[in-house]
C-alpha cells in the first residue's frame, strides 16, 4: 500500500499535463471564437475578453514566479512586482521606439515625453531598444542580473524569512521611487503608452491581440512544464530540502545559498517573461506596478490557489483576478474589504489554499491515514522552517 | 478544482460575448463615467461622478435626448491606469456606451486615450492638464496652461510687483511641463535664471522642512518672490503648514496653486493660509445666478457640506455642450456630434459664455482667488473676455510651431505650420 | 592572449564552471589520526563555552563524549561541522585540511557527516528521497539539476535502508515517521555520503530497549572502516559501545581513557558520575 | 541626547511667550507679533476730528477692493493711534460691517457665538447674527499696508517687543517720513535691542548718502547684523559703491555675515534631521515592540498610527472650542483606542499564527488593507482637517536666520518623551519583566508560570497604542487620511531592522541617523533621490550586517 502512496503522490504531481492540454483547448477555442466567428454569434468571443484572459494569464505566470520560490523554497519576496515592472518596461521601451516618427511630435528619434521635457538626444540605456532581439535579450537580463545581485548579496549573508521579505519590499519601494522621478528617463508618472505595433504587426488589430494572448498561454504552458520538470528533478528535491530544514541540507554538503540564487533568478526571468508580455496587451506601462501592493497581491493569489503546487498558483492568480474584476464592478468600496478578508482567512483556515483543500478531500476519499496526515506535513513544513527564519 | 476554474474562464468568454449581444437591443442613448471610485484618486473623482450623474438625471428630467432616455453606466477604473484602458474598451465595446465622461490624471487619460481612438470612442476630460495632446476623440474642458499658469503669472508680475519665482511641483507630467512653459514665458519676460527656482517632490511628499526653508532663504534676497505651486493633492496640506510654520505668510511670499481648489481646502485648516492664491475658471465663491442654481442643486444631489470646484465647472460645461450637439447632429454617432461640438457655446457657471474651438479646448474666463479662512476663494482678479485653450504650448521648442484644427480641411490634432503638414497624417 | 585562454577555460565544456565546483581534497591520515582539535577557546558574551580545549581521534576509533549539559559538547560539534567559528585554536581534519576555513558544506563534502540531537529530516520528502538527497555525488545547482538515479546508487540506498531498517517505510512521508524512525533516517543519512567522520549526537535518546541495542550495534560496527564520535547521557549505552571515552566539563577536557579509567577517576567522580552515582 | 533636551529647554521658555499667542500668529507666524492683540489699545487722543474719520470708515464699507488702499492711508492719516486696533482686526480679517447701520466693527468668534464691538472707542456690541453683519475683505497688498501702518503706530507702543517688531516692518519701506519717525523715536528710545534695530534703519537709509564716510560707518553698522536687509544692502553696496574702501569693507563684512550664517545654516539642516528622526521614532518604536520584542510582523502597524490620527480628528470635532488642550484629551484616547484594536488583532488573528512570521505578515496585511477601507467608509476618502492648537503654531526664533519651528520642537521633545516611557515601562515595570521573559524564552516564561497569552495581547497592545499615540503627532505635520499609515510602514520598517531587531536604543539611533541622512543628502541629492539612497543603503547594509546596527548576542540570538 505504500507503493500505492508513492503512486498517489507521484500521480498528484502528474496532474500538470491535462491542466496544459485544458489550457491549450481554450485558448484555441477562444481565439477562433473572437476570429471566425461573426460579431452576432453566440460563440462570439469579444475582443475585450481576449485581451482580459490575456492579462489573466500573465498574472498566472507571475504567481507561478512567485509560488516557485515561496511554495517550493520558503522564500516570500514581496518585491516580484519589480521583476515584472522591469520585464515591462524593457518590452515597453521597445515599443516606444517602433512609434518611430508616428509620436505627436513626429520626432524620430525621441519619444514624445522626451520631446515636450525637451530631451536633447536619447538616453544611453535607450540605445539599442529598437531591435526586438536586443529588448528581448533586456526582457530576461535585467530582471535576472538584479535578482542574481540581490539574491547572490541576501542568501550569502544568510537573511532569511521575514527580512528577507522586508528587503525585497524596500527594493520594489525604492525602484518605485526612482522610477516615478522624469529624469530618469522611463516617462515618470505616465510611465510608457501610446504604443502602435510590435515587429512589424499593428497592435490594434485583432489578430494581434489574439495572437499576443495565444503566445502568453503558450509561454505559461512551457514554464509550467518546464518548472514542474525542475521541481521533479533531484535539484527540485534539494529546493524542497532547503525549504524544510536550510541547516540539515547544508550539513550534508549543499551550498544552499547557491541553489536559492539560482531559483531566485528563473523565478524573476519568469516574472520578467510575464511582464513583457503584459504590457503589449494592457498598452501601458508605468512605475504603479512597482507598488508594494502589488507585490503582495501576488502572494495572496498564490495563498489562496495553494503553494507548493504550481497548479495551485494559476488557479489562485484566475480566480482572485476574476472576481476582482467582476467584484469592483458591483461595489468598488467593498472590494478592499473583501480582498482583505481573503487573507485572513487564507491564512487561518486556508494555509494550503484550495489546491490542499482539494487534495484533503482527494485523500479523505482514499481514506488512506498516511495519506490524511501526509499532505498536512508537506503543507505545514514550510512554516515550520519560515518560523526558523523568522526568529534568526 | 482546476476544472472549475476552466469552466469559470469558458463561462467567462461566453458570458462576455452575450452580454456584448445583449446591449445592442438597448434604446437608451449610454453615458460612460470612468472616474475612479476605489484607490487614491478616489477622493477627486467621486465627485465628478456624482456631478455625471447629477447631469444626466436633470436631462432625464427635461425629457432625455433625442427623445431617448440617458442612462450613466459606471464603472470603476480603481485609480490603476491599465484598468482605464481596459474599462474604456469595456464601455466601448460592451456597453456601447455613445460618450465618456472621464479620467483625472493626465496618465489614465493617456491610458484610455490609444482604445479611443481605435474604436473612434468619445471622451470629455475635465481636469485642468498639462496640454500637449489634442485628439479627435477627446474634448478638453479643462485649462491649458495657458488659461491657468500664465494668466497667474502675470498676475503676479503685474499686480504684486514679483520679480523671483519658485515653481515647486509635484514630480510628474503636468507640473513638469507647466514648470517648462512657466520658465519659458518667464525668461521671454526678461526674468534672469538666477531668479527662478525649480524644485520637484515626490507624490505625497510630508517633509517639506528643507525646501520650505530653502524658499525663505531664497526669498529673502531682496526682490519680491512668490511661488507657483504646481504641489498635487496630499501633499499640499503639509506643504502649507510648514509655510505657516516657519512664519512664511502670504505678505512675504504669496504662493499660488493651479491644484488646491474647494475640495482640497476642505480638508485643510486654511487659517494660516489666508491670503494666498489659487488659479482657476471657476470659484464656488463666484456669485451669480447660474452658480447659485448650481450650487443649491449639487448639495442637494448631495449633502450640506459639499463644495463645488473647477473640474465641476468643466463636466457641467462639456454634458451641456454634448447634450447641445446631441440635438443639432440629431445622432449620438461620434463623427457627427464631434464635428457639431465645435463652436457649441453653453453659458458657464461664472457668468460668461464657454466656446467649444477647433482644437476640442475650451475659451474660458481665467480668475485668481485669495483664500479665505472659511475655506473659499475671494476674486482679487479676472481675465478681461475669455482665453482661449492651446493645445500646444507656444513656449516649447518641441510643439510651438504645431496647431490643433479639427474643422475641414485641416481635420489635424498635430499640424506643423512650418513644414505645412500634419504629423498624424503620415 | 592570455584573456583568450582564460576564455577558453571557462568555456570548457568537459567540467562545470569553477564557482559550481566544489574541491574535494584526499583526506591525508598518514599519522593515523583524523581530527586534532587543539586551544579552542569560545565565549558567548562573558560565558566560556569553550576553555583551550583539546581532543586528538584516531582514524577509525569510536569515541564516546561525556559530560554534564552545558560541558561544550555541542558546541564542539558546531565548531568541528564549521556551524561556528572559535574565538581561537586550530581545528585539522587529517594532517593537511584546517576546517576553519570551511563552511558546513564544504566540511560534510570532506566527508564528515553530523548527526543532531533533535532528530531533523526533511520531512516533506518520503525516507527513499531523503536517503537520495544524501548520497555522496556533486552537490552543485547543474549535475543535480541533471542527474538521474543510477543503479548503484538505487544499491547503495537499498543497503543503507536494510541497515536502518526502514525498507519499509521508504516511500512514507519521513514526517509521518516515528520519533525513533526519524532517528534511525538521519543515522541513515550520514551513512549513506559514506563519510570519514561522524559527529554523533545523542542517537538514543527516545528510543526503545531494543532499538538502542541496535544502535550499539550499528556504531561498533561502524568504526574501523570509519570514525565514529558520540556525544551520549545514556551511561549504559555509553559503556555499551566505548572504547575511548572523553569527559568534557566547563568547555575543557576533564578526562579521556577507558570506561574503568574514566570512571575511576577522582575529578570526575567528583564533578561528573559523582552527581549520578 | 544632552543637546536634545537643551533646545527642549530653550523651546519651553520660548512657549511661555507662544501660549498667549492668537491668530496673528497663524497669519504672521512669528512670536513677537503674537503679543500684539494682548496689549490695550491707546485711548484715542481727543485732537482726532472722529467725523472724518466715521465717513472714511463708511467710505471702507462701500469702495472695492482695489480702490481700498487709498481710504485706508486716509485713514491713517486722519485717525493715527486710535485706528490701530480697528486695522488689527482688519489685517486679522475680523473687521465686519452691520448692514443696516454700514457701522464698522470687529467681531470677535468666542465659543461659536459672534461678539462684536465698535472700532472707535470700543464699546461692546454683545453677541451679533452672522446675517446681521458683512465682511469687510482685505487682499495682499492691503495686508502688507496694515502691516506697516500698524508698525507706524506703534513705534511708541509701551511694549519694546512690540517696538521692535515695528520698527522691523518699517525696514523695507524706509523713505524720508518714515525715517523721520524714527529718529525721532531713537531719541527717547529706551531698550537697546530696539535702539540698535533703529539705527539698523538709519543705516540703511543713510547707505545712499554721498559721503563715503558716512557710508563707511554705515557699513560698520550693518556688518554686526544678521536682517536680510542688511545682507542684501551690503551686497549691493560691495557690488557697486563708487568708493573702493567702502565696497572692500562692505564685502569683508558681508564674507563675515555669510560665514556666521552658513554655520546657522548647519544647525537648520541638523533641527530638520533630528525632527524627521523624531518622526521616524515615532512611526517606528511601536513596531520595535511587537516586531521587535514580539517578532511578530504587523503590517497593519501604519494602520494603528492612522487611527490615532482619525481619533485625534474625533476629539476635535467633539470640542470645537477647546481645540488648545484636544491634543491632551487626544493622546491618552489614541493610546487606548489603537491599543484596543490592536488586542483585538492580536487576539482575533496573530495568535493563531504564532511562530509563522510569513503568515501574520499576510495577515496582518489584509487587516490594514480592511482598517483602510473602514476609514474610507465611515469619514470619506478625504482628509480630515486636524487644526494645529495655537501654541503649536509659529516657530522659536533664535536669530534672523535661525528659527525652530515650535511644532517640530515639541514632536522631537514628545518622541524622546514616548521613547523614556517606553524604556522604564519595559525595564521597571512588571509587564516589562514579563515581556522580556516571553520574549527571550516563551516556554521557560510559560513553565514559570507567566500567562504568555495575556502578556503577548498586552505588549502587541502597548505597541499598537504607541503607534495610536505617533498618530496624534502626525496629525499636526501631515494629511489625515486613510493613506496615512501606507506612508510610514515601510520606513518604520527600515528603522527597526536598520537599529537591530529586539533593541529599543538601536531604534532610537537609527531613527535619528536616518533623518539627518536624509536631510543632508536631501539638499544635494533632492528629496527622492535622498530617499531611494537611504533605502538601498539599509538594504545593502543588511546583506553586511543581518543583524542590525545593535544585534542581539548570545545563544539566544541563534
Amino acid at each position: 500500500m505504500n507503493q500505492l502512496m508513492r503512486f498517489s503522490r507521484l500521480h498528484g504531481d502528474s496532474k500538470v499535463a491535462p491542466f496544459v492540454a485544458i489550457l491549450v483547448l481554450v485558448t484555441l477555442l477562444a481565439s477562433m471564437g473572437n476570429l471566425l466567428m461573426p460579431q452576432d454569434s453566440v460563440f462570439y468571443v469579444s475582443t475585450y475578453t481576449i485581451t482580459l484572459l490575456g492579462k489573466y494569464l500573465c498574472y498566472a505566470m507571475l504567481a507561478l514566479a512567485v509560488d516557485v520560490i515561496w511554495g517550493y523554497c520558503g522564500i516570500l519576496s514581496l518585491g516580484h512586482g519589480a521583476f515584472f515592472a522591469l520585464g515591462g518596461y524593457a518590452m515597453g521601451m521597445y515599443l516606444m521606439r517602433q512609434i518611430g516618427d508616428r509620436g505627436v511630435y513626429g520626432n524620430p528619434e525621441l519619444p514624445d515625453f522626451m520631446v515636450f521635457l525637451n530631451w536633447s538626444e536619447l538616453p544611453w540605456f535607450w540605445q539599442g531598444m529598437d531591435q526586438f532581439w536586443f529588448a528581448m535579450l533586456m526582457v530576461l537580463l535585467v530582471p535576472g542580473i538584479l535578482a542574481f545581485v540581490f539574491g547572490w548579496l541576501a542568501f550569502r549573508s544568510r537573511v532569511t524569512g521575514v527580512y528577507l521579505s522586508i528587503m525585497t519590499q524596500a527594493l520594489t519601494y525604492a525602484l518605485m521611487l526612482a522610477f516615478f522621478r522624469n529624469e530618469m528617463g522611463f516617462g515618470g508618472n505616465n510611465g510608457l503608452t501610446d504604443f502602435k505595433d510590435i515587429v512589424g504587426f499593428d497592435l490594434q488589430a485583432d489578430s494581434t491581440r489574439v495572437t499576443l494572448f495565444a503566445i502568453t498561454a503558450l509561454m505559461l504552458a512551457v514554464i509550467l512544464v518546464v518548472s514542474h520538470k525542475i521541481l521533479q528533478s533531484r535539484m527540485g528535491k534539494v529546493i524542497v530540502a532547503i525549504r524544510d530544514g536550510e541547516s540539515r541540507a547544508r550539513f550534508i554538503g549543499y551550498r544552499t545559498e547557491r541553489f536559492k540564487v539560482w531559483l531566485f533568478v528563473y523565478s524573476a526571468l519568469i516574472a520578467g517573461v510575464a511582464g513583457a508580455l503584459y504590457v503589449p496587451q494592457v498598452g501601458i506601462i508605468n512605475p504603479g506596478e512597482f507598488s508594494p501592493l502589488n507585490s503582495i497581491e501576488m502572494v495572496i493569489w498564490v495563498a489562496v490557489g495553494g503553494r507548493g503546487t504550481l497548479i495551485g498558483a494559476i488557479v489562485g492568480a484566475l480566480l482572485v483576478n476574476y472576481a476582482k474584476t467582476k467584484f469592483t464592478a458591483i461595489m468598488p468600496d467593498g472590494w478592499l474589504f473583501a480582498l482583505g478578508a481573503l487573507f485572513v482567512f487564507v491564512t487561518l483556515y486556508l494555509p494550503q489554499g484550495l489546491m490542499g483543500l482539494y487534495k484533503k478531500m482527494m485523500d479523505k476519499r482514499k481514506n488512506t491515514t498516511d495519506g490524511g496526515s501526509g499532505p498536512d506535513d508537506v503543507l505545514s513544513a514550510p512554516v515550520q522552517s519560515s518560523a526558523k527564519g523568522g526568529d534568526v | 478544482m482546476k476544472l472549475k476554474s476552466i469552466a469559470a474562464g469558458v463561462a467567462l468568454s461566453l458570458g462576455a460575448s452575450v452580454i456584448s449581444i445583449s446591449a445592442m437591443a438597448a434604446e437608451t442613448i449610454k453615458v460612460g463615467v470612468l472616474h475612479s471610485l476605489s484607490g487614491t484618486m478616489a477622493i477627486s473623482e467621486t465627485t465628478l461622478k456624482d456631478t455625471v450623474l447629477m447631469m444626466v438625471e436633470e436631462q432625464n428630467k427635461k425629457g432625455g435626448l433625442l427623445g431617448k432616455q440617458l442612462e450613466a453606466v459606471v464603472v470603476d477604473p480603481a485609480s490603476n491606469w491599465p484598468l482605464f484602458a481596459e474599462k474604456t474598451r469595456e464601455l466601448l465595446t460592451k456597453e456601447e456606451v455613445d460618450v465618456i465622461f472621464g479620467c483625472w490624471t493626465s496618465v489614465s487619460r493617456k491610458s484610455a486615450l490609444p482604445v479611443l481612438e481605435e474604436l473612434n470612442g468619445l471622451m470629455f476630460y475635465p481636469v485642468q492638464y498639462e496640454g500637449e495632446e489634442s485628439s479627435k476623440n477627446v474634448f478638453y474642458t479643462g485649462a491649458a496652461p495657458n488659461q491657468q499658469a500664465i494668466p497667474a503669472v502675470d498676475y503676479l508680475a503685474n499686480d504684486l510687483e514679483v520679480e523671483r519665482w519658485v515653481l515647486a511641483g509635484t514630480d510628474y507630467v503636468y507640473p513638469r511641463t507647466t514648470n517648462k512653459i512657466l520658465e519659458a514665458y518667464l525668461k521671454s519676460k526678461g526674468v534672469a535664471a538666477e531668479d527662478i527656482m525649480i524644485n520637484y517632490t515626490p507624490f505625497g511628499h510630508s517633509d517639506w522642512q528643507s525646501i520650505v526653508s530653502d524658499i525663505k532663504k531664497f526669498g529673502g534676497e531682496g526682490k519680491k518672490t512668490a511661488v507657483v505651486s504646481t504641489i498635487n493633492g496630499d501633499a499640499n496640506v503639509p506643504f502649507y503648514k510648514e509655510l505657516g510654520n516657519q512664519g512664511i505668510s502670504s505678505e512675504d511670499i504669496p504662493v499660488v496653486a493651479f491644484s488646491v481648489g474647494e475640495e482640497e481646502l476642505s480638508g485643510l485648516d486654511t487659517k494660516p493660509l489666508v491670503g494666498h492664491l489659487a488659479a482657476w475658471n471657476y470659484f464656488q465663491s463666484v456669485e451669480n445666478d447660474a452658480n447659485t442654481a448650481f450650487i443649491k442643486k449639487w448639495k442637494a444631489y448631495t449633502s450640506e457640506e459639499r463644495v463645488t470646484n473647477d473640474p465641476m465647472e468643466a463636466t457641467y460645461i462639456g454634458f451641456n455642450m454634448w447634450a447641445n450637439a446631441v440635438t443639432k447632429a440629431g445622432t449620438t454617432d461620434v463623427d457627427a456630434v464631434e464635428q457639431a461640438m465645435i463652436g457649441q457655446e453653453t453659458p458657464n457657471l461664472t457668468g460668461g459664455v464657454a466656446v467649444m474651438n477647433k482644437n476640442h479646448h475650451l475659451s474660458k474666463p481665467v480668475l485668481i482667488g485669495e483664500i479665505q479662512d472659511n475655506g473659499q476663494f475671494e476674486v482679487v482678479w479676472e481675465t478681461e473676455g475669455v482665453v482661449a485653450g492651446d493645445a500646444w504650448s507656444d513656449f516649447l521648442p518641441g510643439s510651438k510651431n504645431l496647431v490643433s484644427d479639427w474643422t475641414a480641411p485641416t481635420k489635424c490634432g498635430n499640424y506643423n505650420t512650418e513644414s505645412k503638414e500634419c504629423i498624424a497624417a503620415k | 592572449m592570455s584573456t583568450l585562454t582564460d576564455v577558453r577555460e571557462v568555456m570548457r565544456r568537459d567540467q562545470v564552471w569553477s564557482f559550481l565546483k566544489d574541491e574535494q581534497p584526499q583526506v591525508d591520515v598518514s599519522h593515523d589520526v583524523i581530527l586534532y582539535v587543539e586551544g579552542l577557546n569560545l565565549s558567548f558574551d562573558g560565558f566560556k563555552a569553550l576553555n583551550d580545549l583539546n581532543l586528538y581521534v584516531n582514524d577509525g576509533e569510536l569515541r564516546c563524549l561525556i559530560g554534564a549539559n552545558g560541558a561544550g559538547k555541542t558546541t564542539l560539534m558546531d565548531v568541528i561541522t564549521g556551524k561556528t567559528t572559535p574565538d581561537s585554536g586550530t581545528v585539522y581534519f587529517g594532517q593537511s585540511l584546517n576546517l576553519l576555513q570551511h563552511d558546513e558544506a564544504a566540511i560534510a563534502q570532506l566527508g564528515i557527516g553530523r548527526k543532531f540531537q533533535k532528530p531533523t529530516v526533511f520531512e516533506a520528502h518520503s525516507v527513499f528521497d531523503n536517503l537520495e538527497l544524501s548520497l555522496k555525488q556533486q552537490k552543485t545547482v547543474m549535475p543535480m539539476l541533471l542527474a538521474r538515479l543510477t543503479p548503484t546508487e538505487l544499491d547503495r540506498i537499498d543497503e543503507v535502508l536494510n541497515v536502518i531498517g526502514l525498507k519499509e517505510q521508504r516511500f512514507m512521508q519521513a514526517g509521518a515517521l516515528s520519533h525513533g524512525q526519524k532517528q534511525w533516517l538521519e543515522i541513515g543519512m550520514l551513512l549513506v555520503a559514506e563519510p570519514r567522520l561522524l559527529l554523533i549526537d545523542e542517537p538514543v535518546a527516545g528510543m526503545t530497549a531494543q532499538e538502542t541495542e541496535r544502535t550499539a550495534e550499528l556504531l561498533t560496527s561502524l568504526a574501523g572502516e570509519r570514525t565514529v564520535i558520540v556525544v551520549e547521557h545514556d551511561m549504559e549505552f555509553v559503556r555499551s559501545i566505548a572504547r575511548t571515552v572523553t569527559v568534557l566539563h566547563q568547555g575543557t577536557v576533564l578526562a579521556e581513557g577507558t570506561m574503568d579509567q574514566v570512571q575511576n577517576n577522582p575529578d570526575v567522580i567528583e564533578v561528573y558520575l559523582g552527581e549520578a552515582p | 541626547m544632552r543637546r536634545l533636551f537643551a533646545i527642549l529647554c530653550c523651546y519651553v521658555a520660548a512657549s511661555m511667550v507662544s501660549v498667549q499667542a492668537q491668530e496673528p500668529v497663524a497669519l504672521t507666524g512669528d512670536i513677537q507679533a503674537a503679543a500684539m492683540p494682548e496689549t490695550t489699545p491707546e485711548k484715542a487722543p481727543e485732537t482726532v476730528t472722529s467725523d472724518s474719520v466715521e465717513t472714511l470708515l463708511t467710505k471702507l464699507t462701500a469702495v472695492k477692493l482695489s480702490k481700498a488702499l487709498p481710504v485706508l492711508e486716509k485713514l491713517e492719516t486722519q485717525g493715527g493711534a486710535a485706528l490701530l486696533p480697528m486695522f488689527k482686526s482688519m489685517l486679522a480679517g475680523d473687521l465686519y460691517y452691520i448692514k443696516s447701520s454700514k457701522a464698522v466693527i470687529a467681531v470677535v468668534k468666542a465659543d461659536g457665538k459672534l461678539t462684536g464691538r465698535t472700532v472707535l472707542g470700543n464699546q461692546d456690541l454683545g453677541v451679533i447674527e452672522k446675517k446681521q453683519i458683512k465682511k469687510i475683505r482685505v487682499n495682499n497688498k492691503l495686508r502688507v499696508f496694515l502691516r506697516q501702518a500698524i508698525a507706524r503706530l506703534q513705534i511708541g507702543a509701551p511694549d519694546a517687543e512690540l517696538r521692535l517688531l515695528a520698527v522691523k516692518t518699517l525696514l523695507n519701506s524706509l523713505n524720508s517720513d518714515t525715517v523721520e519717525i524714527l529718529n525721532s523715536a531713537r531719541a527717547s528710545e529706551s531698550d537697546e535691542d530696539v535702539r540698535n534695530m533703529i539705527d539698523l534703519a538709519l543705516a540703511l537709509h543713510q547707505s545712499a548718502s554721498p559721503s563715503s564716510e558716512t557710508r563707511y560707518a554705515v557699513v560698520a553698522v550693518l556688518a554686526d547684523s544678521l536682517e536680510k536687509e542688511a545682507r542684501n544692502k551690503l551686497a549691493e553696496i560691495a557690488e557697486q559703491d563708487s568708493d573702493k574702501k567702502v565696497r572692500l569693507a562692505a564685502a569683508k563684512a558681508l564674507k563675515k555675515i555669510n560665514e556666521r550664517i552658513e554655520f546657522y545654516d548647519f544647525i537648520d539642516q541638523l533641527f530638520f534631521g533630528l525632527s524627521l528622526g523624531s518622526v521616524l521614532l515615532l512611526a517606528a518604536i511601536g513596531l520595535a515592540i511587537t516586531f521587535g520584542v514580539m517578532g511578530v510582523i504587523n503590517m497593519a502597524h501604519g494602520e494603528m498610527i492612522m487611527l490615532g490620527a482619525y481619533t485625534t480628528y474625533v476629539v476635535q470635532l467633539m470640542m470645537p472650542n477647546a481645540i488648545e488642550y484636544s491634543l491632551w484629551v487626544a493622546i491618552p484616547l489614541a493610546f487606548v483606542v489603537s491599543g484596543l484594536v490592536g488586542v483585538m488583532i492580536e487576539r482575533g488573528v496573530i495568535r493563531h499564527l504564532h511562530g509563522r512570521p510569513l503568515e501574520t505578515l499576510l495577515a496582518t496585511f489584509g487587516i490594514s488593507l480592511i482598517l483602510q477601507q473602514l476609514v474610507r467608509s465611515v469619514f470619506s476618502p478625504l482628509n480630515r482637517q486636524v487644526a494645529s492648537p495655537e501654541w503649536l503654531s509659529g516657530s522659536l526664533e533664535i536669530n534672523p536666520v535661525l528659527s525652530l519651528t515650535l511644532n517640530r520642537l515639541y514632536i522631537l521633545a514628545f518622541a524622546l518623551l514616548v521613547f523614556g516611557l517606553l524604556l522604564i515601562i519595559l525595564r521597571k515595570t512588571s509587564l516589562g519583566l514579563n515581556v522580556r521573559a516571553v520574549s527571550q524564552n516563551r516556554d521557560m516564561a510559560k513553565a514559570m508560570g507567566i500567562k504568555t497569552g495575556w502578556v503577548d495581547a498586552m505588549t502587541f497592545g502597548l505597541g499598537s497604542g504607541i503607534a495610536g499615540i505617533a498618530g496624534v503627532a502626525l496629525s499636526q505635520l501631515t494629511n489625515v487620511g486613510p493613506n496615512l499609515g501606507q506612508a510610514y510602514i515601510i520606513d518604520s520598517f527600515m528603522v527597526v531592522v536598520f537599529g537591530g531587531v529586539g533593541n529599543l536604543w538601536g531604534t532610537l539611533v537609527a531613527a535619528f541617523s536616518l533623518g539627518i541622512a536624509n536631510k543632508f543628502l536631501e539638499p544635494v541629492t533632492g528629496a527622492v533621490l535622498a530617499s531611494i539612497f537611504v533605502l538601498v543603503f539599509i538594504i545593502l547594509f543588511i546583506q553586511k550586517r543581518p543583524k542590525g546596527l545593535f544585534p542581539q548576542k548570545g545563544r539566544a540570538a541563534e
